[in-house]
């Protein structure tokens, strides 16, 4: 049984199902009260479940992930959202440093199954702080799950799944996306597991590996490559840590020719490691070096045409996949 | 609030008819660009501050080019009043090459240390601490300068709010924290992001003055400022006026701001800083029906122009999106 | 200091020999770490409380074990008193695996959930935030359980410390925020770091009541605290108590504390809280030298236990490395 | 003309004759004042300069990189100093997107000539707080220099440049490094170019990439692969953002097979960008894959026995060069 919604329904009726499954859920964060959020996602939300359980906070990034993190140690799942994902650099030692080792420091007795939202990405008009990528910070500190979900489907999957998760986890939602993206979601208690991809389209030349905004473009560029005789596979991450290793080296093995295509910036996005985890233990399956179609290493400029000038789309991944493919 | 002597700091009626100009002006820029986001001309967020005027021109009116001030994202007028050009303004609102920012940002992110205007980023305090390395700077060359800096009530309960005004504190620096009082943070009202009345009460956290002051009055707003600013220069530290205003419109120019009762804003219109002090100035006899003509023409002239002027300047050179990360 | 009614609160002589057990227990704890640090046998930094002990006793005592605390640097103390044994306690600090974190550090960054113990990270001020949330969950679940966090005068001038506490008052939550103003944060005195005198001044910009406390007076402590915990429990929400204190030794026993003038330390040592209670106790003749001797023997027993224990104790597996990391 | 320094004391001289140079310089930070900085770097400083030039701050990490970046407009150059490199996470926000950002959003027109000083790296027992190595945050992060010495020479020319340099640096000092590091240092003047690193060993083997503490152990596998007729060229990159290019290049093309060593976790480590720009760049030249021996993805522990567990060291270097060597 499926539906269809959008991206944004998607999440939040992921929260809505989890806080009446379970009433040690709660959200928190700016304006996710009566105002249903910048964007709307908990739109109803203090209605259905006053505002006990879905409050707004004064605006103190920091204190709004800290204050999730002290209420799952008594057993708590909060859901802090950040306004925009940019914000989260405002809340980074918490997360980073209380959150993170939280586990680890205790002995292994001591969870923090929070999870904080952050709506990130540009294509949007948003400037330099309301379009940022923030996730390799995340993915790069041991102790932390990272998640960022392209369809509906598995927005509301991997939202439920992290909710559930005894590890805190960041959860990046795509603004591009929340309206956007539009398509059939599971009734009911459907989980999506975090630390499995998705292959979106199967090919035997070359393998993408992408995900969040970037999966539209990379398949509309496989299409293309179709149309000129190359099968490209597309491999959707969904989980960007722990990343699926075993998918992404099952299709490398397959095609032996691999691009990486991400929004965030080129210089240490989760491509580089990507990249270099599949030289390490898969290199000769390679035959042509993996090539990166990122942002490149700059901000994310406001006016349309600087962004459209950054922002990967799918006439540079076509390209790139061209080359690769030619190699 | 404490009744604020009116007329410590001593104004012409050429001065009154300048301040007047500039709280026209501002609401006037404030509202073109609510008009143009209407026409859909704008891509960006848009934050007026109209209601808020008599903050801004109180606070900024007869500081020196040298003073720097850090405004906020409601602040365009403080651009303005330090000498940015209306088509400058325009030209950055449209993300055009011939904004601040070269098109990288519509918003009041950038700034002019010519003029001594920092630009903040969007992180919500994070002014602040740049605030006092400005103050610092003036201290450590023993000149008698002075920074004033920008914040809503919804911004003060940000880490960086404190660490910067107990840095300034400690410091002695001269530096006036201007709290923008407006009731709201986005939808949050003021009861629900604090459990006090008036945000001026930190101050004393930092062993310094806090006053809260009628933010829609411009002469109120002026005589505050200029007692802080001479306590500043003559190194008595900082001071935090707070001004209690209201702003007409949404958050942004896309927020409805249902989360008001219509009430709550006929109050607050009925307190329009612009209406008050025409009236005043009028019963005054400083202000003459064909002077306000003459200024609302020439207001209007002005944005006239810069509209144009920003509608036709180029975009950016696509080029510019990777340039000027770095200095070398 | 407004005096502070001292038997608001009974204490039976029972309680009274208790909290004198105690104030000597972590004394003595503390001071046969600092020798052990002079025999090179621990190898971290060792960051003693003595000297404060009336603040860790005075907040700690009668707490139930569902109230929870949030120690900071200084109070192994609290650890101790909220009943986690001295063996378990000198294992962390040996970094063994018999240690709250399996030998992963040696400082006090690491609790125990089921007896209420929060342990923070390094980050001065991080566990104000985490106390808020702790807070919050007893407030949803609507029980009376009650929330102490720790914090010295040198963190009070953090962000976080500024952002919980606003968060703490304007949800009204039960969380009792303990300042061990010990005049220096490191080498920094009070006067560099801060231009007010009294921390808990800084109540005020937060909504609720901040006091001001003889922090080596543990009763003044204790009654303070019980107020303050009443309030908490009938929903009254936090406050903010600022106990003055001293330590004695170094920031880190590794610290000679050439910063401080010999006159000062002589005369904090004059203030000895454990001195002043001992001599109130016996002028009160609930405490005798039999008792004394008694106790001292059964804490040096215990330490000296504790010592074996810890020395013998197996160094963690080096697989524990890399292990408890995640849960999945 | 070259005196004995150690480490530490490089860094000193480096500031002290900034100083007397350039009265816009001055250092700020906690306990850097009279007492001379929570390691002595600073020591002797405030006598010389006097307290408003080596300023003493509350505990306010964002404020201090704040309170730097403000004085930086107006043509100062401040060195803010963070007492454990740990601690950068609470000044997170104030350096990637206030003075990261500074120069892009004003069009060109404005510098922020800051320096972050921030002792970094494990080996001294510190545990999870006073052990990390958090370069690959701001590496990632487009707007920032990343440099990490790892000789007194080196300590004294890298800061001298950073002082003088128009944009935001973020100087990695070892503490491991801080007295065990001594060596010659110039006298006066000189200064080690940002970007530019250094061969520290030659070699037609393999090249290694390191830098800051893990170069020492690095050589000394060198020395240990020599002895088995392996001769393994190591590179200290020295600047880590932007890292040298052309050096790395050039030794991958001599001898076409590469091992990176850093200290910093793996995922996203800086070597993982490096592996995957010389695969992109250089796949040609490589007769084996890319390995890198890293700290593993965990946090720090205190316990000798812990850490000991987890820091690269001479032995897995020499190992891993062997492997390397023999495919
Ligand atoms: C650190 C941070 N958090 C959240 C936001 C999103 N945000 C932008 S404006 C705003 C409300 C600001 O309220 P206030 O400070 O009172 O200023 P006002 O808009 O009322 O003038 C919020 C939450 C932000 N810009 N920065
Ligand atoms: C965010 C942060 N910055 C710096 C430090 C380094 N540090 C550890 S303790 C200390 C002094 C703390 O002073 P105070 O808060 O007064 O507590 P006290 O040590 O006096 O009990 C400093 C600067 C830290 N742990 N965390
Ligand atoms: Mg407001
Ligand atoms: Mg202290």
């Amino acid at each position: 049984m499926a539906k269809e919604l959008t991206y944004l329904e998607a999440i939040r009726e992921a929260m809505v199902e989890e806080m009446r499954r379970d009433p040690k859920v709660f959200v928190l964060g700016e304006d996710v009260g009566p105002y249903g959020g910048a964007f709307g996602v908990t739109a109803g939300m203090a209605e259905e479940f006053g505002e006990a359980r879905v409050i707004d906070t004064p605006i103190s990034e920091s204190a709004i992930v800290g204050t999730a993190i002290g209420a799952s140690l008594r057993g708590y799942r909060p859901i802090a959202e950040m306004q925009f994902a940019d914000f989260i650099s405002c809340g980074f030692d918490q997360i980073v440093n209380q959150a993170a080792t939280m586990r680890y420091r205790h002995g292994g007795r001591v969870s923090v199954p929070i999870v904080v939202r952050a709506p990130s990405g540009g294509n949007v008009g948003g400037g330099l702080y309301h379009s940022q990528n923030p996730e390799a910070w995340f993915i790069h500190r041991p102790g932390l799950k990272v998640v960022a979900p392209s369809t509906a489907w598995d927005a509301k999957g991997l939202l439920k799944a992290a909710i559930r998760d005894d590890d805190p986890v960041i959860y990046f939602e795509h603004k591009y996306l929340y309206r956007r993206a539009k398509g059939p979601v599971p009734d009911g208690d459907e989980i999506v597991e975090i630390g499995k991809a998705a292959t979106r389209r199967e090919g035997t030349d070359a393998t993408v590996l992408t995900y969040g905004a970037m999966v539209l473009p990379a398949l509309d560029a496989a299409e293309r490559l179709s149309a000129e005789g190359v099968e490209v596979e597309v491999i959707d991450l969904r989980t960007l840590m722990p990343y699926d290793k075993a998918a992404i080296f099952a299709s490398i093995e397959k095609t032996s020719r691999c691009l990486i295509v991400h929004e965030d910036v080129k210089t240490l996005g989760l491509g580089a490691e990507l990249s270099a985890v599949i030289v390490e233990e898969r290199f000769e399956h390679l035959d042509a070096p993996i090539r990166r179609v990122t942002y490149p290493d700059t901000h994310c400029p406001f006016s349309h045409v600087l962004e459209a000038a950054n922002l990967p789309n799918a006439d540079r991944i076509t390209e790139a996949l061209r080359q690769l493919a030619a190699y | 609030m404490p009744p604020i002597k009116r007329t410590k700091f001593k104004l012409s009626p050429e001065q009154l008819l300048e301040m007047y100009y500039w709280l026209k002006h501002i609401r006037a820029f404030d509202e073109r660009l609510s008009a143009l986001v209407k026409q859909g001309r704008v891509r960006s967020g848009v934050y007026t501050g109209i209601g808020q005027e008599a903050i801004i021109v109180g606070t900024c009116y007869g500081l020196r080019r040298e003073d720097y001030i850090c405004p906020l994202h409601r602040d365009l007028g403080a651009f303005l009043m330090k000498g940015v050009s209306s088509r400058t303004m325009m030209a950055q609102m449209l993300a055009k090459s011939a904004g601040l920012s070269k098109g990288r940002d519509s918003a009041l992110h950038s700034g002019v240390p010519e003029l001594g205007i920092f630009g903040n980023t969007s992180m919500l305090g994070a002014n602040l601490p740049v605030a006092v390395g400005l103050a610092l700077s003036y201290k450590i060359e023993k000149v008698d300068h002075v920074v004033v800096a920008y914040f809503g009530e919804g911004a003060s309960n940000v880490g960086d709010f404190h660490e910067a005004l107990n840095m300034a504190g400690v410091m002695k620096l001269p530096v006036l924290f201007i709290c923008e009082n407006n009731q709201y943070a986005y939808s949050v009202p003021l009861e629900k992001s604090m459990a006090i009345d008036d945000v001026a009460d930190r101050a004393r956290g930092y062993g310094f003055d806090g006053v809260a002051i009628n933010g829609n009055d411009v002469l109120a707003v002026y005589q505050s400022t200029q007692g802080a600013l001479a306590r500043a220069r003559a190194g008595d530290g900082p001071t935090l006026i707070e001004c209690k205003t209201y702003r007409w419109h949404g958050h942004s120019e896309h927020d409805k701001a249902f989360y008001r009762t219509q009430e709550e804003v006929a109050m607050w219109r009925s307190r329009d800083p612009i209406t008050t002090f025409t009236t005043y100035l009028t019963g005054m006899n400083v202000l003459t029906d064909e002077h306000i003509q003459e200024v609302d023409a020439r207001i209007t002239a002005d944005i006239d122009d810069a509209i144009a002027f920003a509608m036709d300047a180029p975009d950016p050179d696509p080029a510019d999106a990777v340039t000027d990360l770095l200095a070398t």
